[in-house]
Parts: C-alpha cells; structure tokens; sequence
C-alpha cells in the first residue's frame, strides 16, 4: 500500500490528521471468543470488540499511567452517582449512529445488558448481577412474562438517558460501565444466540467478512466520525486480523516484516524468553518492542484456616523463603516481570504503597525463614505439596513450580509436586473441597483499580464453598470487610486508590498470600507501524490508534 | 469380495462404536467441568453452570447422553435445552459445547485442510524415503549409504517443530523465497495451495522419511538375497532394473501397512506441524477440543480418525494382497 | 507295449571322436570356453576344482554327475552368478567372446539372457512371486528385443504354449504359486527360449516333468538347436535325457571331470568306474520291481481313504465381485491307502499329484470329498484337533529349496520333529539329527549349514531326513528323487525299503520317472487332469495299461541309447507333422 | 584361531539357539559398524549408570537454580558464551534456570533410556504376538486382533492421558506409568508390519513343513516366521527407541510422566525447540545425545540383521 513513499512515510512523525488509510494486520494465536457483546468477557472492551462496540464510558486511549483513566464514550461523563453513589445518571451524546445508520438510544444500552442476563448468553463478568438492585434472579429478556422481561434497576426516563440502581455503593461504577455488556443492542435485530452472527457495529469498524478461527477483516463504518467519539483514532481501512497461528511463527513474522507483514501487529502474543535472547543483538527490533505493565500479580496461595499455614510464622517462613529472582528467571527474566512484595502492582492507579515486611532479598532468606520455621514448631523443616499445572512456560507451569521447590528446599522445607491439567487447574484450586495444599496462582483486575484486584482474594464474604472461590487464602476478617466497604463507596478515583492502597499494607503483615512477582509485557509490531503506545489498562498497543501510513 | 467387504464394514462399525462408547468413558472420569469452560473464565452463577449443564444434556447419566448421541447418528435428534429448538439431520454429531457449531461441518470445515496436508506430506516422505532407501541398500556399507542413514535419522531426531521454525526462518524470512504459509483451499487456487503447503510437506517429511528409508533399506537387501532375484539377473536385467522392478515390490510390501498407519495417524495427529504453520486441521481441533473438554467434538474427530484408520487398513489389507497374491483376504 | 531300456551295445569306440554337431561348424571359435575353473564357497568348500571344457558353436554338452559334485556351481559361474555371494573363482570363463569375470557389469549384462540364457535348477523360487509368469518372460524378452509391450505379452504367451502350458494365454497372467511344479519349470524354459539364445544353459530343466511332457520339451530344444543353431549346455542327472539330447558328455565327482567323450561311447563303454557305477544303477522301466522293496503281502486294511476328494483353488484377481473364477486341481478322487504299502504316482505335469499329495497329509484342506487316516475323517480337523495326528503324517516337498527355512540351519530343521515330539535332551538329538544326515547320503558335520550352502539334490536329501527322522506312519513324498543322480536315488530307495520293515512305514511316492516308480511301488496311480485315471498293481500298469494316457506315458520313456532316441523323436516329429 | 573354535564346536553337542546365539555374535563382531554402534548404547547405558557419580565429579546436581549465571534481562538466557560452558559448569547452563545442563544430561539418561528402552520391548512383545497371533491365527482371531490394532491406533491418547492423570494415585510409580502408557498406545505398528509379514510367509513351503513337523502356534510363530521378519521389526525396533523417548517428554509434560525436576531428554529437547536462535546450545545437548542413541541403536541394528541373515557374507566368513 505504501509505495516508494511508503518507506519514507514510515520515518515520518506519526500525526492523526494524515494517519488514515492502509490496511492493517494483526496476526494473532486465538480468535475472538465471541462476537456477541453480551458474551464477551474483557477488561475495558479488549482490543477488537471495542473496533465494533461503544460503551456508556471507555478506557482513555493514553500511554502509560493516563491510560489507567476511565473516560466517557457514549456518554457525555463518567455518570452522576447519587444516593451515596448506589445511583448512577448518564446521558448520550447526540449524533450517535449504528454502522446501519439508525440512531442509538438509551434502551439499546439497557437492552444490551438485559439481554447479557440471558442464561443462553453466557460469558460475561458477574458484576451487573451482583450490583443491580434485583438482578439476582432475573433472567434476561427472552422469557417470562411482560413484568420479568424488563431489569426494573436500569430505567431510561428518556432516549439519551440511562439509570442504573445498585443494591450498594459502587464507585467503581465507571469502570464497570467499560465492559461490552454497556453496548448498544438493537433490539429489532436481536435473534439471541445468533446475533453474533451479525452484531450491529457502534464503533468505527464493522465485520466485512468473518470465517472462525481464520479471519476476521474489519472495514469503515461509514456513520462512525472522529466528532461523535473522542478517543478512537481508527487510521487503517482495513483491518485484518488472522487467529491460529502459532505464537514462535508470529513473532518470526513481526520481526522479519516481509509483504504485508510490515502493517501487522498482535493482541495476545508477547515475546518470549527465547526471543529476548535474540533481541539485543538487533537493536533495530528492539526499537519495535511495546512495553506494557498490565497489572498482574503472582503469588503462592494456601488456606490460611488449615495447618501448617494458620499459623502466621510458618506462612512467614514462606515468604521470607523464596526466592523471587529464580521465579522470575523461570518465566522468561527481568523483561518479563519484577519481583513483588506487595500484592498490588506498582501502579499508581491501583493505589500501589511499597513495603517489604518479610525482606527476602533477591533470593530468598532461608536462614530467616528456618527459624521461623523453628519458632512455629517445625525444627525439622516440613514437607508440603505444591500444585502446578501442565503447561510450559506458564506461571503455574513446572518451571515456576521447581523455582519454588528449590527455593524452599533451602530453608528445609520439602516441596513434592502435584501435576493438574491446566483445564481444571483454576476449577480444582478455586473449589475450597478440592484446593491444593500450596499453589502458584495469579491475579489480575477487571478493570485498574485497587478494588476488583483485593476484594476477591481477601473478601470473606466471596468466599464460595461450592467453587469458583477466589479467596484461595479463606481470609474472613471482619475488619478488612468493613474497610473494603467503605472504600467502595468512595465515588473519587484518586482517594479510592489511596485507600486501596492502605489496606493492601495493613493485610500484608498476615501473609495471607507469598507475593512473587508483577507481570510485564513485551509486544512486537511491525516495521510500517506508527503510534503503538501501551497503557497500563490493557498492557498491549491499542488497534484503535494504530496507524500503517 | 463382497463378503469379505461386509464382514470389514462390520467390523469397522463395532470398532467406531467401542471407541466413541470408550470416549464417553473416558470423558467421565475427565477432571474439570465443561459446563464451567462454556459459562466464562471467572465467576458463573450456580443456577447458570447449572442450565448449561441442562442444555448441555451433561445432567443426565452418561450412558443415556451415549445413547441420545447413538440415536442422533442413526435418525437425527433435536436439541431443545436452549432458546429455540433446533433439529440436526441424521448423521448428527451433536454441536460443540464451545462454539455451538455442529460437529459435522466442522470436521468437513478441517477435513480438507489436514487432508492437505498429510496427503502431499505423505507423497513427499514415501518418494523421499523410499528413494533414499533404494540408493542406501544399492550402496550398502559404502559412504553413500552412511550419509543417507546419518542424515535421515538426523532429520528423525529433531523435533518436527524445529524443522519447521528452521524452514519458516530459512525460507520466508532469510531468503524469502515463500511467504509465510497459511491455509489456502485447493479448490480456490491450486498453486497458491501447493504455495503454501511445501513447508509444512517438507516438515512432515523430513521427520517422517526416516522410517521408510530404514525400511526400505532392510526390506529391499532381505528381498534382494531371494532366489528369484537371481533369475533376473541372470536374464541381464540391470541391479536397477532388479531393484526396481522385483526387489522394489517384494520390499514395500512392509511398507504399505506403515504407511497407511501414518498416512491416517497423521490425519489428526499433525498438531504441531498444524499449529506452526497455522493450518486449522484436524489435530488442532482435537486438541484445543481436548483441552476443553469439549465432548461432541473429541467424539466427532475420534470417530473420522476410527473411520479413516479402518477405511485405511482395509485398503492396506486389499493392497497387500494384491501385491502379493499369495496373501488371501480373509 | 512295454517301454523298452536301451541296453543293446553301444557303438564300441573307445576314443575320444569329435561329437557330430547338429547345426554346428567345426571350425569355430568355441562358444563357451572354461579352464581350470575352480570354484570355493566360504567356509572352505571347493565345490568345482580345475573343470575346463569348450563348447563350440551350436553343439550341445551334458554334464551328468553325483549331487554335490560342482554341476551348478559350474553352470552358474558361466553367467557370472557367483558375484556377490562370497564364492571364489578362479581360472577363465569366456563366452560368446566375452570373458566372464566381475570386472564391467555392463558387459556382462549385455551377455546375460540375450546371448546366453540360463534355466535354473530350482524352479520353483526362480520366479518372481510378485509378477504374473507372462510378464516375467514378457519383460525380459521386451528387454532384449526392444519389442512393444503388446508384443512382448504375445511372445509370452506364444513359448508358454510352446513348452506345453494349457490355455497359455489365460495362465501367462497368473503368478507363480498357482503353477504347478512342472509347469514352474516350463515356464523358467519359456524365459529362456523367448529370447532364442546363443548358449542355452539348462541345470536339471526337466526334474519335474513327466515323461511325455519331458518328451516334448527336449524335442523342443532339439528343434531349436536345428534352426538357430544354439549351443546347449545341459546339466541332469537322468542319463537318458543325456541320451537323447547331447552329443558330447561330460562326468563330474567331487568338483572334478572324471570322464568326458561322446555320449555313445560314454554311456556304452564307460571309462571310469563312478560312470560305471552310475550306469549300472539306472533303474530299468522293463524291469519287474525288486522285491526288496515291495514285499508283496496280502492287501491290508487302508491307511489312508480318500472318498471323492477334490481342491478347487480360486484363481483370477478375485477383487472384483463376481469375477471369482475357481480351478478344480484335483477333481473327484477315491482312492486307499493300504497300511504298508508303496503307492507310486504317476500323471501329466500339472495334474494335481502335488494337490492330491498335500490334502494326503492335511496341509490343504480338501473343498470337497473325505480324507480318512487309520479310520478317523481329517480333512476338516482344526490345526488343534489334527495335533495328534500330525506324527504320523510327513511329506517330503516337490521344491526342496522353499520347504526349508532359510535362517534356520538344516540340522534344526531335521531336528524339529524330534523337539515337537517333546524330546529335549540336545544330545539326543544331535546324535539321532547326524545319524539320518549321514544315512540320506549327507555329511553329518553340516549340522550347522544352512540351506542355501546345499546342492540341488542335498537340499532334497535334507526334506527326506526330516520327513522320516520322526517315524511316522505315513510319508508322501513328493518327486523326493527327482534331482539326485541315480545312484544317490538308489540309495534313497534302499532307504526306504529299510525304513518299510523296519517300521512298518506307508509311502506314498509321486515320480515323473517310471522307472523309479516301477521299482519301488506296489499300486500305481495316474492321474491326468485333476482325475484318477488308472490304479493298479505296479506290473499290472507297466505291462497291461488300461488308459490311453498311461500307454502314452509309458511310450515317452526316455532310452539310453542315443539313435533309439533320435529314432523315437523322428517318429514324435513325423507324428506332429 | 575362529577356526579352530568352530572345529571344537561342530562335533560338540550345542544347546539349541545357543550355538546360534554365539555364531549370531561371531557374526556380530565382525560388523564395525555394529559395534561402534553397541558401544554407544552400552556406553549411554553406563553413563545413565553413573550418573550420580559423574556429577559428584562435576560438582554439580540437577536441580540447583543458579541465578547468578543467567542473563535475567536477555529472558534468562546463560550469561557467557556456549551457554554458560564454563569449568563448572561442562556443558553450560539451562536457560530460564540455571541449572547444571551436564547434571541433567546425564540424569536425564535415566529416565529416557530406561523408560524407552522398556517401553519399546514391551511394544515388541504386545506387537508382535498380537500379529502374529492375527496373521497366523484364524479368520475369526485375525478380525478380532486386526480391529483391536485398529481401535488402538485410532484411540485419542491424549484424552486418555489427561483422564489417567486425574485417576491414577500420584503414589503410583511414574516410570511404570509410563512405559505402561506408551506400550499401550505404541505397539500397533510393530503388530500390522508382523501380519503382514506372517500373512506372506505363511504361505510358504517351509511354513508349511514345520507344521508337518508338529509346529504350531507359538512355537511355529517363533521359529518359522519370527526370524523371517526379524529384518523389518529391528529396523522398525531401532526408530522406536527415539519415538518413545520423545513420546515420554509428551506425557511427562501432560503430567502423566516424570514430574519435574527430573529430567528427560525428551522434555529437556521439546522445552528448547524454541531456544535453538537464543541458547543453541540448550537445544545440541539433548539433541545431538537423542541422534546419537538412534544413529547407534540403527547401527547396530543393521549389524544385527546381517548377523542373522545365514546368506550375508558375515555369518558364512565364520568359518574362514
Ligand atoms: N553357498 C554355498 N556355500 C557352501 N557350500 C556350497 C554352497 N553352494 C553349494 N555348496 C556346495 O558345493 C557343492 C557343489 O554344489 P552344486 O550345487 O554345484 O552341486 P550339484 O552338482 O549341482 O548337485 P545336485 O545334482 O545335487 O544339484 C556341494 O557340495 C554343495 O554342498
Ligand atoms: N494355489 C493354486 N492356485 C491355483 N491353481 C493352482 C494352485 N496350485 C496348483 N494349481 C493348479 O492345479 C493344478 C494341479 O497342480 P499340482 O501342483 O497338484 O500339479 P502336479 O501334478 O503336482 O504337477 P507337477 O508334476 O508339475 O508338479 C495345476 O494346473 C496348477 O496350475
Ligand atoms: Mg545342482
Ligand atoms: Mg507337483
């Protein structure tokens, strides 16, 4: 597409008023999951679906830690909480169009999220069901009478208006209003299940052609333009996006940058150990490396109410026993995380606050922990199962694993290991019948704030006996419930975080779990790519500011 | 014949019957619930898990989902549990619990491409073998054979994901000879399709010529040291004519069952080659189907594999007896 | 009629004269020239020792000889068949101007087939089991002649029609294992004859031939030597097919020639006492069989019953539905076995004895009829329930070659029986495996030979001393003499009486060679077609035969005299004409 | 001085298969290639052996993490050339670990070839009987046997393998497991090529006299057509080795295996496919030790068969 110009364009400066055109690839291991709003399970509307679908707000396409903000999209702001923000009031902009050139209203927005209650359409978070005054039992719009049809909590006094109603306050409320369950539905268009068929497009994009786990080329929406959306660039035409390769063969791609190969970028494949190792040699490459920091932790998890670890000097031992370097070397190096010893990641929209309270050093305090260990009655050293799960190079992988088992084996504590397959690893850790003695788990936000990353893992009242119980640890401390309460309530982004902040630092002094390590993440781009910033959202370059001219 | 063709065909139906009855089984004793896969990544409400499993047909007993999936085989079934009842036609497979595609187009959506695949692989890795074989036994115990076989078992030992990292590295990116392969269908255009299968072919057959250069090898000096042999010598037929004409046919008789066995294996068994070089076949589907525990799919692939394996051993079987005569069909 | 030996004197010459040679010159350069060929296998045997002799131009040379003396080991090193098995050659081979060493393969090839052809003594491995029979020969000949492959198929069909095969064209598409053993061999000439050689080198072509057949072919080659003038070199151990058919003979014992000459004057006034004692041990067809070997007593009750069995084998590519054709090999035969008793059987090459035999000892299952031994029906027995019979029931094979596996040595091969029989003592076993090698004739320290280290007529010897070491009651042997010289074959007969008294041992004896028939059996059977033709005491067949064919058989009888044979095939001819 | 012990030998009564046995190993010895290819194997085996010992006299063990020797930054790959080859350290370090790639070697030996080796006798034994018994057996066994081959080959191991892993007690010894694994799953081939073999052979004469001779069955099976397809099934047998060896780095990463942190080339191979640009070393080790056990199990496997070949020129030189 380029040309002869096309190579001196590549070394001009990226500038937006001249970044349309082109076409651009994105090759990619997995395909979307879903092409239905209602089922699409992403942090802040992912990377493809927000090409398709608007939401009530978005995340603010930034670098860096500005692209932590939540902004509006559809709406005018980022909602009017009232009633101690347990109501939340948005209006729409004006001039919003579908990609069929009908205009978007209020009820769409409401429908779409009814229509995700739909025990059919499964796939999305939680949360609506769980913060909606009501919403417990209702199950979405097909069935039932005229009454149980509607979602009584969401109401629209008029088209461009929309309240939600929650059964607590929700100052996170904001972020959730990201999620592709805030996307206009059409009801007219609607046919359930097979509206993923032909998803009605709000975005800048629509689906030109779609062929599962192929291709999926996107084209312009013609009623989409810069003035009704402030934060998507949408540069290319085209684009086109490849799912089924192989991760080795993607990379191989970017680098080489052959043909179209040059306009061509990923969503879900970072650069792995064995590439790091080859790219200092080719500094040219490295210049085409995206780094992200999304916020991710990995941590060592045991019940807290089971011996040995209800006592707070044997899960002392732990964390003052490992050995953070090794893990973070069994996962590909110092490009690809850093060491953690505090459970939020070092960002400041987390609310992150550094402490140390059981300093391992770079590789552990075996000394230290064997007389804890000592202290706590086990003279001997004890011995443990560690569970992992079967893929290489994963967190949970055996490389991680064995990093832990040697660490630990210094401070006379003996690790066996037990193999999971990784499709039920998550199942058998998160049922509390079927938890592991010890495992390596990690955990990441819905959306970047303190909140969705502690309340799961410490809120004992999410503790679920039946599985799909994050609270890993057991803790039930009434006095961390009530202060996550409160924090919740909290409607200013800035003072929330500084309050997340603080609890993290109090409840780390109980090592109710072993910190290991912050995820970091490397992605390479092609060599015609202009403007692929990262933000701490999404941890990746954003398709929608991308530009191949 | 035609008895025989019956007494095979039943054979093979009792055989694909044990064998999806086995995959039910198996599927059981499976840790991790599918249910769960289908309902989202982190938290599903129980009463949600649990109308899934309804739909799913996942509440009833096992042997009664076997028998529901019989039937629906044999006369086709309905599937009532979600919004809209929807009847699959008689050879039903049933539906993926994942994508809620019917398992039949999606193994005749596959088919082509692995078919693609091993078939050209296959050709490439049995001339490739074969040859090799016929120049290391004529040159037994010279250099020429010492460098077939090093070679040869070289390209067996490494891993088959290598070979083709180091193709895909030395062709499309070094000399960019090729562009980086992907699935084209043959129906569309018959050279890019060709285009884009070399590597992969190449792949295959560097780490499957091995087997049939050995065998080839063995089976031809065995066959070589045969009285009748001699007799052709004798009339002043040249050692290559020898080779190819009478050693040839006596040695890839061993070669026949072999191959039919990778040449069906590897229908759903080419994962890694598939996933490098990003052909949807079969054995990705299998596997990601594995993987999620995705039961309708896993019976579907297992089946077309049972049913291509018998199909194949069948024709090895008539095969063999027509290269030698000697061997009745029984 | 009565065949009729020849034993008038011969002509009396005691010198060495030039052979008159049909068709040939004199004067020419010699065809084939040998010297001082000798031939070592490794292990150290000297299997030709110093053999030279010339073959000129369209003359014909037999070598007759004890088993095990150097004829094949000869007649291979001519085409240079020796490379490659780890046999040591020295001396000079030149033929048709080329001189036979290892040194250009090419030039050898060229040389093989085209300007000399050779027929094999085994004929039954020599063919590729692959290939339909038409083809082999198809292909060689397209080979040499450059000959479309429409005509290379009609070429084939042609000389299998020549050498007698029936429905030439239908056969000339069936592989091998549905020929017979004679037609085996026939076809193996066929390749030969296809291709109208130079030098025709022929080892024991007609072992497995009836007399009639056997008949035909040398006819065959006769009238072959007359129009294109080939020379023929022909191996055999049957002085009467030497007879008849060469001009010039040459006598081998251990490796070396002990006598040569004329065929008149070798055969009427031998020079060497072996030639002397193997004229002497020619059995004679006008003889009344001795004694020693048939006792004569009162018939018995049968051992063995046949009631209307018959084998019809399927024969076509058999893929195609419907398209089953079936061939009936043997069709329809009753016949007794009398306990201790000697059958001889006699028929046209082809005629299902081989069949008939097999289903005797239950290695075919018959398709239909009944096979009664000692008064229990076996021919649908599972191989369990024939266990027990299995002892008792033994068969020496018409191809020795194939009946012995070749990875496993002989002495193992004789010793079988013996280990299934359950005796596990190796010494015992040993001593009783060396004890039969040595009485069939064979050196008992090759033990630990293996098969392919074997003549011809060795091999055979080992099928006999593993058909008998075990004492079974029955034992059908299966032409068991065909390719020993005649006094090995006497000896073998002698063998066989022994073993009749001493344990009450049933034969079953299927020859082409009636006079060695004669000599052993009690009742002759002959069968013609897949039929039982005739059945009768010995000296009732030989002297009174009821069937037309029997007469014909006995009337083909191969003479020892050279002009008796040359009258008798001036007659065939003019018959034909 | 050969001659003489095959004079002393051939009047002294031999046990049975005994004398083969010796004259197959005369032969045997007299194939360079074989016995370069018999010392390799032999001398993996001692090394797999020694292993403890060999390491002792390296200093070094299999699971230390070594941090200090990594290049966190470059994703953990050896710091200095070779991949970390070093006076310590003979063959480097493990990338992403450190760990002391001699020491797993070495110990990784073991396991690959102890679980191969054992696993592809078992494959032999369930091959070969179950095709013989299909090729010389009836028309009802031959169906049965043949479906069997042909329901194993089309059985999804990889369900199953994931199902054991959840049913089988991590008690259970995992090598036994293995083997067990792989033996079910790989014998097929060896039991289609020794049908197809019978079912040719059988029709031959030889056949046909050893069972006049009173074989049957097994025995007939051994003597007769056994050393007939001897030739195909060494060959075959040769490439099974390495086949089981990767084929139990499959299942060890399943988690139906050896569980970490004891090696096995196979693992260790298949976890540096990717490395071969960043560390090449990490991917030579394990691969040129996997080429080196099939080039020396063929080797020697060629030797065998020429060995037991009677008309090879080997065995009949015997006597010279
Ligand atoms: N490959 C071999 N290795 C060792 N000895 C052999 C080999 N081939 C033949 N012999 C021996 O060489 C001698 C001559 O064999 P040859 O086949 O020439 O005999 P022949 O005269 O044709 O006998 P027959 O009439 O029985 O066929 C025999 O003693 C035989 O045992
Ligand atoms: N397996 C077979 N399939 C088809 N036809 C066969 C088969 N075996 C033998 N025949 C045919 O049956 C007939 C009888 O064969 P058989 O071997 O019994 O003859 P024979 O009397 O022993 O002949 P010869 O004296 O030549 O050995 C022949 O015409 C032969 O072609
Ligand atoms: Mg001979
Ligand atoms: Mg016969």
């Amino acid at each position: 597409a380029c040309g002869t110009t096309g190579g001196g364009s590549s070394t001009t400066a990226f500038d937006p008023k001249t970044c349309q055109g082109g076409t651009l690839e994105v090759l990619n291991q997995r395909d979307i999951t879903h092409l239905d709003p209602a089922r699409i399970y992403t942090s802040g509307g992912g990377n493809i679906p927000s090409l398709l679908f608007r939401t009530l707000t978005t995340r603010n396409r930034a670098a860096g830690a500005a692209g932590a903000k939540v902004v509006p999209d559809l709406a005018t702001d980022l909602g009017t909480p009232s009633d101690n923000a347990k109501t939340w009031t948005y209006h729409l902009r004006s001039g919003l169009k579908y990609a069929d050139g009908s205009a978007i209203t209020s009820e769409d927005i409401k429908y779409g999220i009814e229509r995700s209650f739909s025990p059919d359409l499964p796939g999305g978070a939680a949360y609506l069901r769980d913060w909606l005054v009501g919403a417990k039992n209702y199950a979405g719009p097909y069935k039932g009478d005229a009454k149980t049809r509607e979602l009584a909590a969401i109401e629209t006094p008029d088209t461009k208006t929309i309240v939600f109603h929650l059964n607590s306050p929700h100052g996170d409320f904001p972020y959730l209003a990201t999620a592709t369950q805030f996307a206009p539905v059409p009801k007219a268009k609607d046919d359930g299940v097979d509206y993923e068929k032909h998803p009605v497009s709000s975005g800048p994009y629509q689906i030109e052609t779609y062929q599962k786990n192929k291709k999926l080329v996107l084209t312009r929406n013609k009623y989409w333009s810069r003035g009704v959306d402030p934060q998507r660039l949408a540069c290319p035409d085209t684009i086109d996006i490849t799912s089924g390769l192989n991760p080795d063969v993607i990379n191989q791609r970017l680098a080489a940058g052959s043909g179209n190969d040059a306009n061509a970028v990923t969503t879900d494949t970072d650069l792995g150990p064995a590439q790091l190792a080859q790219l200092q040699s080719n500094p040219e490459l490295a210049k085409r490396v995206a780094k992200g920091n999304f916020p991710y932790t990995y941590y060592l998890t045991y019940d807290t109410t089971k011996a040995p670890f209800d006592k707070l000097k044997v899960r002392e031992a732990f964390s003052y026993a490992v050995n953070r370097n090794s893990v973070i070397n069994a996962i590909g190096g110092s490009s690809l995380g850093y060491p953690a010893t505090t459970f939020l990641p070092a960002q400041k929209s987390m609310g992150y606050q550094p402490y140390d309270y059981f300093p391992a050093g770079k590789s552990g305090n075996p000394a230290k922990a064997k007389q804890l260990l000592a202290q706590a009655g086990y003279p001997h050293g004890l011995t443990v199962t560690l569970a992992h799960n079967n893929t290489a190079d994963d967190p949970s992988g055996p490389e991680v694993a064995t990093a832990v088992q040697d660490a630990l084996k210094k401070a006379g504590i003996t690790v066996k290991l037990q193999t999971i397959d990784s499709n039920s690893f998550y199942d058998t850790l998160n049922n509390p019948k079927t938890q592991p003695q010890l495992a390596i788990a990690g955990w990441g936000a819905d959306w970047p704030s303190g909140g969705p990353f502690l309340i799961p893992l410490f809120d004992g009242r999410q503790i679920i006996a039946s599985g799909g119980n994050f609270n890993t640890a057991m803790v039930d401390d009434p006095a961390v419930n009530k202060q996550i309460d409160k924090i919740n309530a909290i409607t200013d982004p800035a003072q929330a975080a500084k309050a997340w902040g603080a609890l993290d630092a109090s409840m780390g002094k109980q090592a109710w779990y072993v910190p290991l390590y912050h995820g970091k993440d490397l992605t390479l781009y092609g060599k015609n790519v202009k403007n692929a910033f990262v933000s701490d959202w999404t941890g990746v370059y954003d398709l929608s500011q991308l530009s191949v001219k | 014949m035609a008895a025989y063709l019956v007494r095979r065909v039943i054979g093979a139906l009792v055989v694909l019957l044990v064998l999806s009855a086995a995959v039910y089984v198996i599927f059981y004793a499976l840790p991790g619930n599918p249910a769960q896969l289908v309902c989202g990544p982190k938290t599903c409400q129980a009463d949600q898990l649990h109308r899934i499993e309804t739909e799913l047909g996942l509440d009833q007993p096992i042997y009664l989902q076997y028998w529901h999936f019989l039937v629906g085989i044999v006369a086709g079934r309905t599937f009532s549990g979600g919004p809209t009842a929807i009847h699959c036609a008689a050879p039903c497979l049933g539906y993926s619990y994942q994508t809620g595609e019917p398992v039949t187009s999606l193994l005749l959506d596959r088919l082509p491409v692995s078919a693609s695949l091993v078939v050209g692989g296959f050709v490439i890795w049995v001339l490739v073998g074969v040859g090799l074989g016929v120049v290391s036994a004529l040159r037994r115990g010279r250099a020429l054979d010492r460098v077939v076989t090093t070679a040869t078992l070289a390209g067996n030992s490494v891993p088959v994901f290598l070979v083709g990292l180091l193709l895909l590295i030395v062709f499309c990116v070094y000399l960019r000879w090729l562009p980086f392969p992907g699935y084209q269908p043959l129906t569309a255009n018959p050279a890019l399709w060709a285009q884009n299968l070399i590597l992969p072919w190449v792949a295959l057959s560097v780490v499957s010529a091995a087997v049939y250069t050995r065998l080839t090898r063995t089976s031809m000096l065995e066959t070589l040291a045969e009285d009748h042999i001699r007799t052709f010598r004798a009339y002043g037929l040249s050692e290559s004519r020898v080779i190819r004409r009478h050693a040839l046919r006596g040695a890839l008789t061993p070669l026949i069952t072999i191959g039919t066995i990778d040449l069906a294996t590897s229908l759903t068994g080419a994962t890694l080659t598939e996933s490098l070089f990003g052909l949807p076949g079969l054995g990705q589907l299998l596997v990601t189907s594995v993987r999620n525990i995705d039961l309708p799919v896993v019976v579907g692939v297992t089946i077309l594999a049972g049913a291509v394996i018998v199909v194949a051993n069948m024709f090895a079987d008539i095969l063999y007896s027509v290269a030698d005569r000697r061997v009745a069909l029984a | 009629m009565t065949g009729r030996l020849a034993r008038e004197p011969f002509d009396e010459n005691g010198t060495r004269v030039p052979a008159p040679r049909p068709g040939g010159h004199a004067g020419d350069e010699p065809i084939v020239a040998v010297d001082e060929l000798t031939v070592t296998f490794p292990g150290g045997t000297r299997a030709v020792d110093g053999v030279s002799f010339d073959l000129a131009p369209g003359a014909s040379l037999g070598i007759v000889g004890e088993s095990g003396s150097g004829k094949s080991a000869t007649a291979l090193a001519l085409l240079g068949l020796h490379h490659g098995t780890g046999a040591r050659l020295t001396g000079r081979i030149e033929v048709a101007g080329t001189v036979v060493d290892d040194g250009d393969p090419e030039r050898l090839r060229r040389l093989r087939g085209a300007t000399a052809a050779m027929v094999f003594q085994d004929p039954m491995s020599a063919l590729d089991p692959y290939f339909s029979v038409g083809s082999q020969i198809a292909e060689v000949y397209r080979l040499h002649t450059g000959a479309s492959r429409r005509e290379a198929w009609s070429r084939a069909v042609e000389v299998l029609d020549h050498v007698g095969i029936p429905h030439a064209a239908r056969r000339a598409a069936e592989p091998p294992h549905q020929f017979s053993g004679g037609q085996r061999q026939r076809a193996l000439i066929a390749m030969a004859l296809a291709l109208r050689p130079k030098v025709l080198i022929a080892d024991e072509p007609t072992t497995a031939l009836d007399v009639t057949v056997q008949a035909q072919i040398l006819d065959l080659l006769h009238g072959l030597r007359e129009e294109t003038g080939m020379a023929l070199l022909l191996v055999t151990h049957d002085l009467g097919v030497i007879a008849g058919t060469v001009d010039e003979v040459l006598v081998m014992q251990r490796g070396r020639i002990v006598e040569r000459g004329a065929v008149r004057q070798v055969l009427s006034a031998p020079g060497h006492d072996y030639t002397r004692d193997l004229l002497s041990a020619v059995p004679r067809v006008d003889a009344p069989r001795q004694r020693a070997l048939a006792d004569g007593a009162a018939p018995t009750e049968p051992l063995v019953r046949l009631v209307e069995v018959r084998q019809d084998f399927p024969v076509g590519r058999g893929l195609v539905p419907g398209r089953h054709r079936t061939v009936a090999a043997v069709d329809g035969v009753s016949l007794d076995v009398r306990r201790g008793e000697v059958l001889g059987v006699v028929g046209e090459s082809g005629s299902g004895k081989t069949t008939l035999a097999r289903m005797m000892v239950r290695l075919l299952r018959p398709t239909g009829g009944r096979v009664e031994f000692d008064g229990t029906e076996i021919g649908g027995l599972s191989d369990r329930r024939l266990a027990p019979f299995r002892r008792d029931l033994q068969m020496v094979f018409q191809d020795p070659i194939s009946a012995l596996n070749p990875r496993r040595s002989v002495g193992e091969s004789i010793a079988d029986p013996l280990r299934t029989a359950g005796i596990r003592d190796d010494t015992t076993i040993r001593s009783t495996v060396r004890e039969w090698l040595a009485r069939v004739g064979l050196d008992p320290d090759r033990y630990d030979a293996y098969p392919h280290e074997f003549s011809g007529g060795q091999r055979q010897r080992v099928g006999i001393a593993r058909a008998l070491v075990r004492s079974p009651k029955l034992v059908v042997c299966d032409e068991p003499v065909s390719a020993l010289d005649v006094s090995t074959q006497a000896q073998i007969i002698d063998l066989l009486a022994q073993l009749r008294t001493e344990l009450d041992l049933t034969v079953v004896f299927v020859a082409h060679d009636l006079a060695v028939v004669r000599q052993v059996s009690d009742r002759v059977a002959v069968m013609h077609g897949g039929r039982l033709v005739e059945l009768a005491d010995a000296d009732t067949v030989y002297t009174d035969p009821r069937h037309d064919y029997t007469r014909s058989l006995l009337a083909a009888v191969p003479v020892l005299d050279p002009d008796l044979a040359a009258e008798r095939r001036a007659e065939r001819l003019a018959l034909v004409r | 001085m050969s001659t003489d012990a095959l004079a002393d030998q051939a009047g002294a009564p031999a046990p049975e298969g005994g004398a083969g046995a010796r004259s197959v190993w005369r032969a045997l010895r007299r194939e360079p290639a074989a016995m370069v290819g018999l010392v390799v194997v032999l001398l993996l085996i001692v090394v797999a052996l020694a292993a403890p010992l060999l390491t002792a006299l390296e200093g070094q063990d299999y699971t230390s993490y070594h941090d200090g020797l990594l290049d966190s930054a470059r994703g953990g790959v050896p710091a200095g050339d070779l991949g970390g080859v070093s006076a310590h350290h003979w063959l480097g370090v493990e990338p992403k670990t450190g760990r002391d790639l001699f020491a797993r070697v070495v110990y990784g030996a073991r396991v690959s070839l102890a679980v191969s080796l054992a696993a592809t006798v078992l494959q032999l034994l369930i091959g070969l009987s179950v095709g013989l018994a299909a090729g010389l057996g009836g028309r009802i066994a031959d169906a049965v046997l043949s479906r069997v081959t042909d329901l194993v080959l089309a059985f999804p191991a990889l369900i199953f393998s994931i199902a054991l892993l959840g049913i089988v007690p991590q008690s259970f010894p995992r090598p036994v497991l293995l083997v067990l694994v792989l033996a079910l799953f790989g014998w097929a081939g060896t039991a289609r090529i020794a049908r197809g073999q019978a079912l040719t052979l059988k029709t031959r004469d030889y056949v046909s006299a050893a069972r006049l001779a009173g074989g049957r069955g097994a025995r007939l099976a051994r003597r007769e057509i056994l050393p007939g397809l001897a030739a195909p099934v060494i060959t075959y047998a040769a490439l099974m080795v390495p086949g089981n060896i990767v084929a139990e780095a499959g299942l060890s990463f399943l988690g139906v295996g050896i569980n970490p942190p004891t090696p096995s080339w196979g693992q260790m191979l298949s976890s540096a496919t990717t490395w071969f640009g960043g560390d090449p070393m990490y991917v030579a080790v394990p691969g040129v030790l996997l080429f080196a056990t099939v080039l020396s199990f063929t080797l020697f496997g060629d030797g065998l068969r020429n060995a037991l070949d009677p008309r090879s020129t080997s065995l009949s030189k015997r006597a010279e």
